[in-house]
């Protein structure tokens, strides 16, 4: 999951690359002390395209430093309000550039990017020069140096980005970082090389080792209103989206291949949401239930789970006690299907429910039922 | 023929007494897979179901001959695991469990390279060679032998539409899952490379999702001169940009991730592009006809 | 160098190590409420021994932290006073082990070393048992259960372990640790393994990646004279004996090697000090002389270096010039020998010094003038 | 002869266009080491003193053959120059830079093994063949040829006690700094084992420190039944227990690390240990005489 800009510096200051000395503003009557000015007032949100849409303002004193403040505590930016901004010293420099390091599939693990024009416009511009690496171990000056020398010119440069690329791979790999970006990476007038903004994206599944991002998994939850929070710990993916038919599904190309089928029928699907985790017991269902069923906005339930480990008669168990705790009348639709499906007519019978054969019959019945609801 | 996995393979459990391990045994051995040892620290010299437990993988691939691992173990000791197996001799490890630090991954996938093995996995449903053998929990009446070389990012997706080619006559050589993470063991490429080399793959299904490069890859196998024919169903056409979509790779970051340019790009090579699951079946028999 | 337990302690659980759930006590006034007793209440310094010297203390209620706190704070453990104590719950366990991972020559990179019995008198029992790594991608989990086997008879607690012991290995590496050593590591009643006490050791010339060994090392300074500051500053090696010949020299060896001479001959050393950084300058040498001027102990400062990229030439300018700004009339004896050392003698007549043909010659003249001092 | 050095080392200068860089070609290349190349990124097609400067180190050694490596880097650049010389074909690479990270240190000695290449260093004053050549700052005047094989883990000490050789007239044929280091590219040991091998040494003076495991090792080789005779001087009886004595290898942790463990030790090993500086020359003809 991605974290905020001044936690990406913090973390880029510990392992040695040099950021601005910011302050951070939690609220916009509590304003820092700054001895210089002008700063740069920066929106503290996940969300991409915030330079565009005016998150990040020059200020040049302290009257302009509350107006500003003001100002972006109260902008949503994509879905999100800033909590807190970061107040930076606005600092000249030479040159722009963007540096980062992510993980690669054709790369085989880590690579590295380079353009040697950084700034908000990176991305329409000549795509950034690769480095693919593998595992961290094998970063090497000189391959980096090999890919730097057709794309930049200046030679003291090029070794103080071999350097700095080199420590961003180490982190990454010690940090459990799927991303870490420095855009815009700039060069002050001594040459030195400072991260004028970060951007890391941790790896969700490294929680274990790794208390930063056990700390970001709780604050993100504790973000979530109480249902979702609850779908969240039980380990649920979801993503909500603005249809009227829900979906309760397994695996995430299984739920994709549904969501689609229901939109080429003629439906809109409310949400992503794969139940994966804890698949076969009551409880693992439970809060996806809650989740749907206290939203306004959904119609229609659909239930489809084509499971291999995960086996249906204990799916289909768990969804006749689920069906028992609801108290709302909200249609569910049923399609399981695999290990033990033979089993699930008999369990089913019990609550007068139905398995459709598949899934073109399912989507239909939902589709029907959400119109006519 | 197939790829990878027949009768011949002879696979070692690392964490056969878990209760997957225990599953395993029974329901893998009972679809004809050749399990001989398993591994389990601690409980060596006891058996699972007449398979011997050993306290590590030198030992079990020593007495057994073993050559091939099959991974259960918790999400956080695969990467030992796996390595273990690797440096202990097995040519092929397949590690299904999802929840996998990427670094414990790209560690992996060294370690095979280094030692001359695949990894195929993790986040991945495993691999079934229809009739011979099947390493991992698809549900067996899925499937059924014949001419079709599946690879699948997902897994329940591979059961549906293994299911539905299966109903409709359509067997398989090998049904492949090479998982939903950023890293794998054994990309779509190296899939394609080995549905290449069959001779029993008359054609190829690809089942690929919104972002990552693998469609790429599909791609640019199917526009060489000598490709087999492929099929393709991408999903994830209703999903949100800049949302992850339960696996870690599968989010539309840039526009190249979506199904629109994949879609496109793969109909360009000459892939039969599936407008959906229902359509799958109709492009599977067309890829087939095309290899006639 | 080391860090207080409760840094090592943060330390080891930001990167997944259960450790207790302590609270720090920064003066004995501002005491924490406790909301369970017992608790342990514990000196945080880094001399060794500091259980057996009373440094760790079981209390029950709050009448005795505040006497606890107060003797603590009032203890010299070695040859420091605590700044901060800890009160860690007192937890029940069923076993007490160690568990370390340190640099190791003979194992070419890490080491990790276990012993199935832990607490204060680990050293005197039977030695750990050890697995040699290299570097730290090297751990095997099949290397270590192979070591652990011989001795450790619990399975289940061999493979937690190895958990442990890999991430402590990775975490070595990634921090700049030359040391991480958990003792007592007790297992609790759950089976699960938590660090009770922890000493780490970080590598000082990491300081430019890890702004946790650049916060020791200011701290550090901070905490010396202002004399020991510029020395350190300087990137001088010193250590102080009790004798009242100072020496300036280049090099540990060399140094080492005087020092004992100085020994041999019937004098007493009053320092170790390596000059080696900054060798031929005269700011180089500046804050060594003004230490030692300062040290009313020392009687008699002798010069002994012998220079092989350090040119005499120019260490004798130095000295030449340190001597010119130097108040005290405390003697100096020069013994200068290496690359162009035959320049030296033409420099020193210039201020009336005279070079010493050897250390014999420089060590003898030393003891002569201590003794007349 | 000599061990690993002599004027048949084509010698590498990684950060040629330094001062020490500079420095080294004008006084090593004046003592008589073949330098033949440079490496100093963005400056490649230039020349310090006629020696030809590369972009990197393969090409420096596909144009000159290089095959040893002298590095002069700051510190937190050691570990990339090393292991690019390395791999660019480097059998033996000497870096004398102190204020190592010792993982960096791991790391080169890492590749170098993977690579079947030797490091020399780091915090070494580095290696010389008196009369042959030399990769350091020693002092010429200090050295001369003969029959005793030097070991140091300090840079001055080498230099005081091989003056004192000198001036007795015991030549050397090689002195190697091990440096003091906790991890050394090379150990006492494996010096000692390459001494044992050069049919030119006839005796060995090992300079030793409180600390470390090292005099364990010259222990067990004078030990054996064919080893040669050593001499040995260990400095820091004076230091106090738990003090870093500059070198982070030189502290008096366990009772084993103290000047008396050690000597005792080397004592009992047949080692004939100086009791001080001064008495080093008796002991090192005394080490000569043993090998007559």
């Amino acid at each position: 999951m991605m974290i905020l800009e001044h936690e990406a510096k913090a973390l880029l200051r510990s392992v040695g690359v040099a950021v601005p000395q910011g302050s951070l503003i939690k609220s916009p009557t509590r304003l820092p002390k700054i001895k210089s000015y002008p700063i740069a007032l920066k929106a503290q949100v996940r969300s991409g395209g915030r330079g565009k849409l005016g998150g990040v303002i020059r200020v040049n004193n302290a009257t302009a430093l509350k107006a500003g403040a003001r100002k972006l505590f109260n902008t949503t930016f994509g879905d999100e309000k800033p909590e807190v901004l970061l107040a930076d010293p606005w600092l000249p420099f030479e040159r722009e550039l963007y540096l980062s390091v992510t993980i690669d599939g054709t790369a085989e693990g880590y690579v590295v990017l380079y353009s040697p024009k950084g700034g908000v416009d990176v991305e329409s511009g000549t795509p950034p020069a690769r480095y693919p690496i593998g595992p961290a171990s094998q970063f090497r000056a000189q391959g980096f140096r090999a890919v730097l020398e057709k794309v930049e010119k200046d030679f003291q440069l090029r070794e103080k980005l071999i350097f700095l690329a080199q420590r961003l791979v180490e982190t990454a790999a010690a940090r459990d970082c799927n991303t870490i970006e420095i855009n815009p990476l700039v060069q002050l007038k001594d040459g030195s090389l400072m991260a004028l903004d970060a951007k890391i994206v941790y790896d969700d599944w490294a929680h274990y080792r790794n208390s930063d991002i056990l700390d970001q998994q709780k604050a993100e939850r504790a973000r979530a209103d109480k249902y979702l929070r609850a779908s969240l710990e039980m380990g649920h993916m979801y993503v909500k989206l603005d249809g009227d038919i829900a979906l309760i599904s397994g695996g995430a190309g299984m739920t994709m291949g549904a969501m689609d089928m229901i939109k080429a029928a003629g439906g809109k699907p409310a949400c992503f949401l794969d139940a994966s985790p804890g698949p076969t017991s009551t409880r693992g269902y439970k809060p996806a239930f809650q989740m749907l069923d206290a939203d306004p906005s959904i119609k229609v339930i659909l239930v489809s789970v084509f499971g291999g480990g995960t086996h249906m008669n204990r799916v289909a168990s768990a969804m006749k006690e689920n069906m028992a705790m609801r108290k709302s009348k909200k249609p569910v639709v049923f399609r399981l299907d695999g290990t033990y499906v033979d089993q699930v007519p008999a369990i089913f019978e019990t609550f007068g429910a139905k398995n459709h054969p598949n899934l073109e019959s399912a989507v239909k019945e939902a589709i029907k039922l959400a119109r006519s609801a | 023929m197939s790829i990878l996995l027949d009768q011949s393979n002879r696979v070692l459990v690392m964490g056969i007494t878990g209760n997957y391990g225990k599953f395993f045994v029974t329901d893998s051995g009972g679809y004809g897979t050749t399990v001989v040892a398993g591994v389990s620290p601690g409980r060596g010299g006891t058996d699972v179901d007449g398979i011997p437990v050993f306290e590590g993988a030198r030992a079990a691939c020593q007495a057994t001959q073993a050559d091939t691992a099959m991974v259960f173990v918790p999400p956080p000791l695969v990467r030992a695991a796996a390595i273990e197996a690797i440096e202990a001799g097995c040519r092929l490890v397949v590690a299904t469990a999802d929840e996998m630090p990427v670094r414990d991954t790209i560690e992996i996938r060294a370690a095979a390279k280094a030692n001359g093995a695949r990894l195929v996995g993790p986040n991945s449903p495993g691999i079934i060679s229809p009739g011979k053998a099947k390493m991992g929990f698809m549900p067996s009446f899925c499937f059924m032998p014949g001419p079709m070389g599946v690879i699948s990012r997902s897994g329940s997706l591979s059961y549906e539409s293994s299911k539905r080619l299966t109903q409709a006559h359509i067997g398989q050589t090998t049904v492949i899952g090479i998982g939903g993470d950023p890293i794998k063991g054994t990309t779509a490429a190296e899939a394609m490379a080995l549905f290449h080399l069959d001779p029993e793959t008359r054609a190829i299904l690809y089942l690929g999702e919104i972002g990552g490069a693998e469609e790429a890859a599909v791609a640019a196998y199917a526009s060489q001169p000598h490709a087999k024919p492929v099929a393709a169903l991408i999903v994830g056409k209703t999903a949100p940009p800049g949302k992850k979509m339960g696996h870690a790779a599968a989010m539309v970051g840039s526009k190249a991730d979506s199904h629109a340019a994949k879609t496109r790009l793969l109909a360009k090579s000459g892939v039969l592009v599936c407008k959906d699951l229902t359509d799958l079946v109709a492009q599977a028999k067309n890829a087939l006809a095309a290899a006639a």
